[in-house]
């Protein structure tokens, strides 16, 4: 369990995700690192997890590789069960779904995403700043889904106290039963994984809160990147490095192309 | 039922109209209706409404089209879940187009778009959904938020969505209109049923006893559909389940012609790519012809791998 | 084309109803002579109708006969699309249906159709004097199909003003616009056929009218049999008895087994 | 995945409990679940509410049981669009019961209970049809008519059916509840999907890679299914497409057994039927055997024959 010493900001994210998700659950895997870290789950210690791909595919066994597309044919080959969007999305608003799995640009302290647009909302929804892709299927695990794992690059401007648009709602404003009176289901947001550590959401308030450090960060350096103030979880940790092996796996086996795990310039 | 083969040049002047809202099949890169939207180009079109859940080179190519020659080409409007190309990257031509505020456009989710088609493949005026609960894309959108007069929790209204015409690329079709989808089938049954009009390009073009000796593989039946088309290929650069998998550089290599345009470069390289591969070229086959041999087997393989499919 | 001399009352509704069918429409068929009128037609003048059957199977080529069930797997065998119920009434609740082809216990003179309970309603609903099987799909035939055919026995205590029940709704109480007012699409009751003619429903007052008589009856007979006004067409003929080689059709090809079509007693 | 294999005893004690409202599968005497019927009869049950769109003889048996022995089995309440046998006749049960006023019930259409179920399925309180706009129906059940928010036109919205249990007879399952089913899907999907719980019978009981070897041809996916049981015949004497035709003598046979009832006649011969097949045997294997070789081997043949398949 040599420790590695060259892993990037994505591989710790890549590891972080997979060690999150638990064996033999159903997971609605959203597209980019959310289906690498599936796959290195699958590869590693959840030879049972169910991943679901929001084209339709339940439970395909990814012999193939990784998908490029959660449209890709790698996810339909020997899957429990193929629709198209709406039999995926009806059998997560039915509840079947144990996490939704999903990536984000801006994140706020209750977990809620930005996947639409950076600029001045409602003002300028028209013609935003930067026009990111949309939702895609995120606000709708964000809705349905028994719990969200979330990925966010850690940086102070994409981590604020207001988004520029609420694409995935996670705990809303942090009220008691908040997702529920707004007709939602589910927990919401049950980990956050950056660049810079693993967070949860403390049960009270709602509010992001540090569970683990990763190598290099301490909870005052993440501070200092945040734009709201975070809560602190009393047995914080740090998340240890991703050994070589499980780098080795990312490199040669799960993302051997780079296609979401971008390589480090040489 | 009536023979509706006919020419892709034909189809599209027959049903594609200025103002029209079009329903693009597929799923991001995954059978889009690439064939068409070559010929839509070619032919011009004007003040158009696109709507897709999630899709990639259709609305790039369709936009594309609007930055390089917007005298030929205009798009009005966009109702949408997501526009990218997942691991290619991101829809340049959106960025383009939203940040200059050169488009309406309305934000929906995937579930969101999908169940809008559903309600209108089933002759609905709304669908009753959870996903725009909470969050903005109620607030940007039509989504009605009501007490379900049965729970009196609330839940989501949204609006059917009945395309003018839909734009569907499948595996298989008889000369009437039924088709065969492998792999996922998006919302293309959907869109299909909802739009006024439909046109279908099919890798495969067979007898009508054929393709029905499994009815249960028949997604889009005959009276959804209007034109059929026999075009192979017809999704490429992206993927099609059974016949080729992506040509992720043909993807690349477009986006890289409209990525300096979003930093305020010029149309140039757009322009020239239009020039060479649609509006120098008469027929989508041409284009196709433009690729390698040993390319297009080679993506051909890899999706009868991922398939585990002998011929 | 000899004629025949010793059809049934149901026989010679089988071959009315045939006739009525058009070549290459598609036609929503419920059980009983509905299947066996369409499968004459099939065989005889319109070999390109398509038959859609609410189990799911549309445009099947019915090669192996008539069903005795509309869920029969001689509907499925060569069918151009087949999913369950919902995908059968979905496509005709989007308008694809160019004509319902109904049975009924009741009808009143809008062609409005019982097929529920006879009895006390609403009083006696929860214990009916006689209690019929209920809609099965033909009320959603009737209000989502272009236009609908119906087939009623006719008897004077089941021709009536008032119905027990509506099952399935024809032009409602008869007033302009009556169907588009309360939701409905498509034209309504076109024809009703009966055991002693054919009828339409005048297009102002939607009033059920004699169209042709059957043989042996007269105008007369079969007002004296309706338990309301009858409108009476400017032209009323009388509709040709079935031919010997209908009525072999019927016997040996089309209902063998008398599985709907009774065999008259020896 | 786990594996769901039990035997039919035990799922049925461990899913079918008094008062619940129980969703039966298949369509009039198509893919009905007999087997289970059979056990939940020797079982006993009470104060039930059965859920279907159009059935035959499933509930043909629950309610004849309810006749012959009530002490033993007692339905409460029924939500139908039909209750009969098409060619093979009227529900003599479904008269018998109503006409004394011995249940509840509540008229549906086949769209509006399979639109109820579907909506159970997708996890909404409620689905828009167009169905019971006018009429009797929407005056005797739970529908609300509203005006669309977008249209303004009226629109009728039913309740969700979510069955505390579904019963589902299927061409093949595997141990984890993975289901194909051939022909109409009927409503199986969505009552599976509705319910809290699902047993599943099924004609083959077949490894997971051969199940999954063309993923579009499951129609129920496991986290759907809590039992899987293997019953050959399982919908006899009804269809099974691929299986079997309908044995129409032995569907008339039991129904001459409660017609007398209907008009005042006595118990005696029903009370004989169930005690020959079903509480004078152990299983449902039991009571096929019943059956002559000759007579199993002739509906196969005659469904073999519909399929235009060879073995």
């Amino acid at each position: 369990m040599t420790v590695s010493t060259d892993y990037t900001a994505q591989e710790i994210i890549v590891v972080a995700g997979a060690k999150i998700l638990e064996d033999n659950k159903i997971v609605f895997v959203g597209t980019g690192l959310p289906m690498v870290a599936s796959l290195l789950a699958v590869l590693t210690h959840a030879p049972g997890l169910i991943p679901v791909f929001e084209a339709g595919a339940v439970g395909p066994p990814l012999k193939h590789g990784l998908p490029i597309s959660v449209g890709d044919s790698k996810t339909f080959t020997g899957a429990s069960y193929v629709k198209g969007l709406n039999g995926a999305f009806e059998l997560t608003q039915r509840g079947f779904a144990d996490f939704g799995f999903i990536g984000g640009a801006e994140v706020d302290m209750y977990g809620n995403l930005n996947s639409t647009m950076m600029g001045d909302f409602p003002a300028g929804y028209g013609k935003p700043k930067v026009r990111l892709p949309g939702s895609g299927g995120a606000s709708d695990m964000a809705a349905s889904c028994e719990r969200t794992i979330l990925i966010v690059p850690h940086d102070k401007k994409k981590f604020n106290q207001k988004l520029s648009y609420v694409t995935s709602p996670g705990h809303l404003d942090g009220s008691p039963g908040a997702r529920q009176k707004a007709g939602m289901q589910g927990k919401g947001p049950y980990r956050l994984i950056t660049t810079r550590g693993i967070f949860d959401f403390e049960e009270k308030s709602k509010r992001m809160r540090i569970l683990h450090t990763f190598p290099g960060e301490t909870v005052e350096s993440i501070q200092e990147n945040t734009g709201f103030e975070l809560l602190v979880a009393p047995d914080v940790t740090q998340f240890a490095a991703p050994t070589v092996e499980e780098v080795r796996l990312i490199r040669e086996v799960v993302d051997p192309n780079g296609a979401f795990v971008k390589r480090a310039a040489k | 039922m009536k023979d509706k083969r006919m020419t892709l040049k034909e189809a599209v002047s027959r049903f594609v109209k200025p103002g029209d809202n079009v329903g693009i099949g597929g799923f991001v890169n995954i059978r889009q209706p690439i064939a068409i939207c070559h010929e839509m180009i070619r032919q011009g079109f004007k003040d158009l409404t696109l709507s897709f859940q999630s899709a990639g080179m259709a609305p790039e190519l369709l936009a594309g089209a609007m930055m390089a020659r917007p005298d030929h080409c205009s798009i009005k409007r966009i109702e949408l879940a997501y526009w990218g190309h997942e691991a290619f990257g991101l829809a340049q031509a959106w960025r383009y187009l939203a940040e200059r505020g050169m488009i309406e456009f309305e934000d929906w989710s995937n579930y969101n778009m999908s169940a809008r088609f559903k309600a209108g493949a089933m002759g609905l005026p709304f669908i009753p959904t959870r996903g725009p609960l909470a969050g903005d894309i109620k607030n940007t959108s039509r989504t009605k938020i009501v007490d379900c007069p049965f729970t009196n929790r609330p839940i989501a209204l949204l609006p059917a969505s009945n395309p003018n015409v839909a734009l569907i690329h499948v595996q298989a079709a008889d000369m009437y209109g039924n088709c065969i989808i492998r792999g996922t089938d998006a919302t293309c049954a959907e869109i299909s049923m909802a739009a006024a009009h439909t046109i279908v390009t099919c890798e495969q073009l067979v007898s009508h006893e054929l393709l029905v000796s499994n009815p249960k593989d028949i997604m889009i039946p005959f009276p959804a559909v209007d034109a059929v088309i026999h075009v192979p290929f017809g999704a490429y650069p992206g993927a099609c389940r059974r016949h080729y998998y992506f040509n992720g550089d043909a993807i690349r290599e477009y986006l890289g012609c409209i990525a300096p345009m979003v930093k305020g470069g010029s149309a140039d390289g757009l322009k020239a790519w239009f020039d060479e591969n649609i509006f120098g070229v008469e027929t989508f086959e041409d284009y196709i012809e433009k690729f390698s041999t040993k390319k297009l087997i080679a993506d051909q393989l890899a999706e009868a791998y991922h398939c585990e499919r002998l011929a």
